[in-house]
């Protein structure tokens, strides 16, 4: 057993800090301090990914020969948790995470060189068509007919919970080739231009009067049977396949100590009636604490999952719970900011999140995200599989029941 | 014990419920909200003529000498319907001051507030109040015959709209707490308007060299400071009776929800943990409600421990709808968080509740200090 | 709406009162005070039962004409408050407040007779053999067989959790004497002698290292059908008729009020490192009061019931979670206590618990029941319908679903 | 980083577990618990032959220099089996005294534990401690070249059966804690002896102008506090071991029973309000191990923040394992409440554990005061 660095990386954190230090700027910071979800400002993120572009720093989950970076998993842990110490801003995901390996794993030679690298320099802005109206946790159900028509596919149904569709110029989906047999066996994965003839972007406002979802409808959309990654109907395995590789990946413990900074500062801001710093308020102390044990306890889980990976093992019944630990916490370090913020929760002031923002503000500067953080992150115990659903999975898949 | 409200209560209830069902649905209320007036002229005109504004006033003024039992029958409406007038405001807040001050500015104004005429607001806390009455900051100095005011108010509801608004500051020579009245056009009085998440206009307020005449002082010391304990008793109550009712719906609507919404090919509502949420929902609220009831009746019938009922009361309210909020939120899934579905315009509403006039924790204080005494 | 006691209700009260000072004996005291269940110690139940029976205040539920008392629901409530307050040990249930109202209604004149006053006296002692082992909150299901023997039944089977069998001179069983149709249809309510030949009683030992508890056997154990209470195949009807008649009756804030009381006591009496007494500890305090607010909730519950039925109402939903909240609640003021009595909680010293105890504790009297009564509370939660089965039947009969 | 055990650690544990699997099972534990002895003897002289006693001592006496990851290895296994044999107190406590004093009476005493000859307890608390090792009243004053002990020790576990005691008292001058190492027959040490309701044995110490010679005072001052916190720092992670092992055994006992167990026609472990529960002890048990890994890591490695992780460690484990425990009782039902099933066992050693040496709010606060310094 082990906690300590290898010097190697201790000189790598180093390495990073000092990057972050020089290339964060105040606006880039402020995108970063003020996120109310897993998105920051999208302006901000796509400045920082051509920093990290240049850096060469920006995909260090692809292959090398791909434009990634070969680090280690220790090293992409610092990475990130220095990124988020130092306030930089999120990256947009769904290209750089999500699409790239399912890319690198299962594209024609084409479409790796004509994509891969619009991704990295940001030519290109992808969205993911996954979920649909009506489906819910319930992924495998999905409707969208992608009926074969010649070398073409014609698509028509909708998609929802699309992320950034609004900033996008592509679009990757799921769609239903085949009714027959398990739901799962039918769907297929296609890419395509979002401005394609039939296909119409809504913006979903979200109750934080944000716009981050859209709803995507497409009628009678042509799409060419080339723009399939993977084969007809192996769509599901697709998929699944980033779930695999993304597997014991995410650590909820590096947005949580964020979280947890802003609320210890804001605590240290903040006045009782008592006349002390909540901070130093034993009963609001005592909670403040009872948390940040609660959040100490999963950062050790997420440890040995990383442990686990890097020895080859597999930290699949840990993993399977650091979605609902980690999210139903971040719920309840909300409820602590609440308080904090008190009554400027109210003042609808949206504008003031922006990066470019330099006005005053009401209440604390510190907590001006408080109350969109809260209402935004209702979400995060629904998307990905309800905490409901996620707990179905663990009593299946690990206790067996 | 009784917990019945009487039969001219029931007629009362029944007509508010029977308006708000025929004239205030959700879209309506949204279309008010995303306009760019504070609220809807023609409700308040319309519940104006109805004499809801008669409801809080003694019948030394013309009112109808309603309790408090009267006001958790209303804001249990209002709650429901997320009314977004400003009842609490200008009735509740202002005109519990003016009503209970005995002034002779109270016959002026309180005749205009029951016509529908006016809008008030109270601006008493300030950014570092937390619902603790007594904490504030702004203080009058003697100028002559007037009261010179400077200080900050924080988050004043309705202020923008508020023709009058009764300023507290401390007054000189160790009077406490001096409660002034002023027209919103006077000068040294400058505010800084802003929308609310939970659709409602309020205002941090900036006391100027605010200079008001004697006349304007309504009440000072400790009749100023029972005053204002017993309007903010009435306005918890208020929030109180809002998030009772704002339970009864999400619960309702996260049972008719989940009973429609198919997942694996099973209504949701199938699934036994969505039922036992939804079973902790319904004791939520009736606890709440129970502890509401007491508490009016507390208030109403100038119990020794009637403020400790309220803080007890709200504490709970807070609690239970905050769990009722999120609950209804879950159950509902992604639809819940976008500005289309009601559900979440109630969880906005109870989080700004359950944190107006002092968070939930304040109020657990209060009244353990209370229940200890 | 209306809180106030009438004045004939106030006289009540003092009255109530001024008899409890004079009838309790410190023993009978200690007995009620450190009761770790719903029962008390057995000699003391009945030393009490007979000064009541004396008083004429024995069975307030029972018409006049039985030997009851034409107490308004109001007057009970006073009566059980004060008794609680004043320390008074608890009735044993299972003749007086379960068995009597059953034969009232349905017994023979003969059998009510015969039975009722020796119920009364304390010269008979019942118990209740409903469960079955493992029928659990599945009651229909039992299996005790009566088969049908010329006038006689034969008794094959056991019954569990039987409350103080090990006292009791009599039983009352819901027995199977038909397995056709649906299973509630085939059940008969039948009454005996404990001592009859093939009837053996082995007690439990519950994890307080108390016995409450039996588990009776029975094997060709020869019951005249005459012992019917109600007809044959009848018995579901008349065991659900106790439902009816004490629907709504129970109050939880009583007995939650004198956890209370102890727990406060307690409070002052210990110290924490900081040297205040736990009451005066903040975060204790703080915690203490959530709880106390809760009670306060769960008491109006309570009072909306009794209203509602004295109005003639049906308080059905309200009533259907007192348990469920009453009993949860108990078990979350268990906790505060456990907290303070400390490293004290380890001391096995059941002696210390009974009534003519008069020696030495070790830490506080006021906390020498702490353990024992956390340890048996947690079946409150299973007996009678476990929480979950609880839920299930609010889900079903409430709400709809 | 690195959670795995090494291979002589594993060899290790797999012994131990094979022994307590082999040799204590439920059956015999309860024969041991309800018999007058207070342990099995022929445990205590297997296992020192085993050499499970050489374990914790330094090789400066012999023993194999085990650290704080072999100690959590070691007691997750008496977790698991509930294992009643004063490990802890005889060794962890006392023995860890003794080690760490480097006293000359460590090199006479040590030899003896090592070889299972002697029972020892450490009586260092009082009742009102509370956790708080520096909160002991019991004071010494100097007779001659003697010390002579007044006060009274609670609930000092094993102390029944030990032939030494280590006691500790306040010096004279101003001269901190002094912790004296005292034979147990000695006079003016009198023990109130009483069976636990986790089937141990301890006593309330009282001491009654106990004189003790110059020699036994093993350590005073700063060196003896940090002997204490070192000493207890272990016997907490010990603690926390032994509760992450029980609801091992606790989660995997519900998942058979459920499975097993039918009411309304089905498995229980169908119901997926059950299914919850136990999801929820499962992920309880991981989030409590992976914060006691941590913490024993720390101390072993001298981590200037290994008593901040060792409280954090025991409060989360407290916290997790009692909800571990009741959720094994409430969906055991009635046969979980009795003494026969040994599900309420592990709840009366859990309830214990969580409150030893400091309750569960007591380690949180020791956490964030020395998480802020």
């Amino acid at each position: 057993m082990d906690l300590t660095l290898s010097q190697a990386n201790i000189a790598f954190r180093e390495e990073v800090k000092a990057f972050l230090e020089e290339a964060l700027t105040p606006e880039l910071k402020r995108a970063g301090l003020y996120m109310t979800s897993v998105f920051s400002d999208f302006e901000a993120s796509l400045v920082w990914q051509k920093i990290l572009l240049k850096k060469g720093w920006l995909a260090p989950d692809w292959p090398v020969e791909y434009g990634g970076i070969d680090w280690t998993l220790a090293q992409k842990s610092i990475f990130l948790e220095e990124s988020q110490k130092a306030g930089a801003p999120a990256l947009i995901s769904m290209a750089i995470q999500m699409l790239g390996p399912m890319l690198i794993k299962y594209g024609t030679q084409q479409q790796q060189d004509e994509l891969l690298p619009r991704i990295l320099s940001g030519e290109d802005i992808w969205c993911q068509g996954y979920s649909e109206p009506g489906a819910g946790s319930d992924l495998a159900s999905l409707q969208m007919k992608a009926v074969s028509d010649g070398d073409d596919y014609i698509l028509n149904g909708s998609k929802i919970w699309t992320s950034f569709a609004q900033h996008a110029n592509k679009i990757f989906c799921l769609v239903r080739t085949n009714t027959e047999g398990k739901p799962q066996a039918g769907i297929s994965f296609l890419l395509m231009d979002i401005d394609l003839p039939g296909i119409t972007v809504d913006p979903i406002v979200s109750i934080d009067g944000e716009v981050e979802q859209c709803q995507v409808f497409f009628e009678d959309v042509r799409v060419p049977k080339g723009n399939l990654l993977g084969e007809e109907n192996q769509g599901w395995e697709v998929a699944k396949y980033l779930l695999e590789f993304e597997r014991g990946g995410y650590s909820y413990y590096v947005a949580l100590n964020k979280r947890l900074k802003m609320i210890k500062q804001l605590a240290a801001e903040e006045v009782t009636v008592d006349d002390v710093a909540f901070g130093d308020d034993p009963i609001f102390a005592n909670r403040l604490a009872e948390l940040e044990v609660d959040k100490l306890a999963l950062e050790f889980v997420e440890h040995r999952i990383k442990a686990s990976l890097l020895a080859g093992g597999n930290p699949g019944a840990l993993s399977s719970m650091t979605k609902v630990v980690g999210t139903e916490l971040s719920q309840q370090l909300d409820e602590l900011a609440l308080e904090l913020r008190g009554s400027y929760l109210s003042p609808l002031q949206n504008h003031v999140l922006s990066p470019a923002y330099q006005g005053e503000t009401l209440g604390s500067e510190t907590g001006i995200s408080v109350m969109n953080g809260y209402l935004n992150n209702r979400a995060a115990t629904i998307y990905g599989g309800t905490a409901q659903v996620q707990r179905n999975i663990i009593a299946k898949l690990v206790l067996g029941l | 014990m009784n917990f019945e409200y009487s039969e001219d209560q029931l007629v009362f209830k029944d007509s508010v419920t029977k308006y708000l069902q025929d004239q205030y649905d959700f879209e309506k209320r949204q279309a008010t909200v995303t306009s760019d007036k504070a609220f809807d002229q023609t409700v308040w005109a319309q519940t104006a003529e109805l004499g809801w504004l008669y409801m809080p006033f003694s019948d030394l003024y013309g009112g109808f000498g309603g309790s408090a039992v009267d006001t958790i029958l209303f804001f249990e409406e209002f709650g429901k319907h997320l009314v977004v007038e400003p009842y609490l405001e200008t009735l509740v807040l202002a005109g519990g001051v003016l009503g209970r001050a005995e002034h002779s500015l109270s016959e002026e104004y309180i005749p205009r507030l029951m016509a529908g005429e006016l809008q008030a607001a109270v601006a008493h806390f300030e950014a570092h109040s937390r619902g603790d009455l007594s904490r504030i900051s702004s203080s009058a100095v003697k100028q002559g015959d007037s009261y010179v005011l400077n200080g900050k108010k924080a988050v004043a509801y309705n202020a923008p709209e508020a023709q009058i608004l009764i300023v507290s500051a401390l007054l000189p020579d160790n009077r406490g707490v001096g409660l002034f009245l002023v027209e919103s056009n006077t000068t040294g009085l400058e505010l800084q308007s802003y929308p609310t998440v939970d659709g409602r206009v309020a205002a941090d307020i900036t006391l100027q060299d605010l200079e008001v005449a004697p006349i304007n002082l309504l009440a000072e010391g400790d009749k100023a400071m029972s005053i204002l304990e017993a309007t903010y008793n009435e306005a918890l109550l208020g929030l109180t009776a809002e998030m009772v009712g704002a339970m009864d719906v999400l619960l309702q609507a996260t049972v008719d929800y989940t009973k429609e919404r198919k997942q694996f090919g099973t209504a949701i509502s199938k699934f036994q943990v969505l039922q036992h949420h939804m079973t902790d929902m319904f004791m939520a609220a009736e606890l709440a409600r129970s502890l509401m009831y007491a508490a009016a009746i507390k208030v109403r019938d100038g119990a020794a421990d009637a403020s400790a009922f309220v803080a007890a009361a709200k504490a709970k309210a807070d609690k239970c709808a905050k769990q009722v909020a999120h609950s209804a939120v879950q159950l509902h899934g992604g639809i819940a968080t976008t500005e289309d579905l009601n559900v979440g315009h109630y969880l906005k509403r109870i989080t700004v509740a359950a944190n107006m006039f002092g968070s939930t924790q304040y109020h657990l204080q209060r009244y353990q200090k209370l229940s200890k005494a």
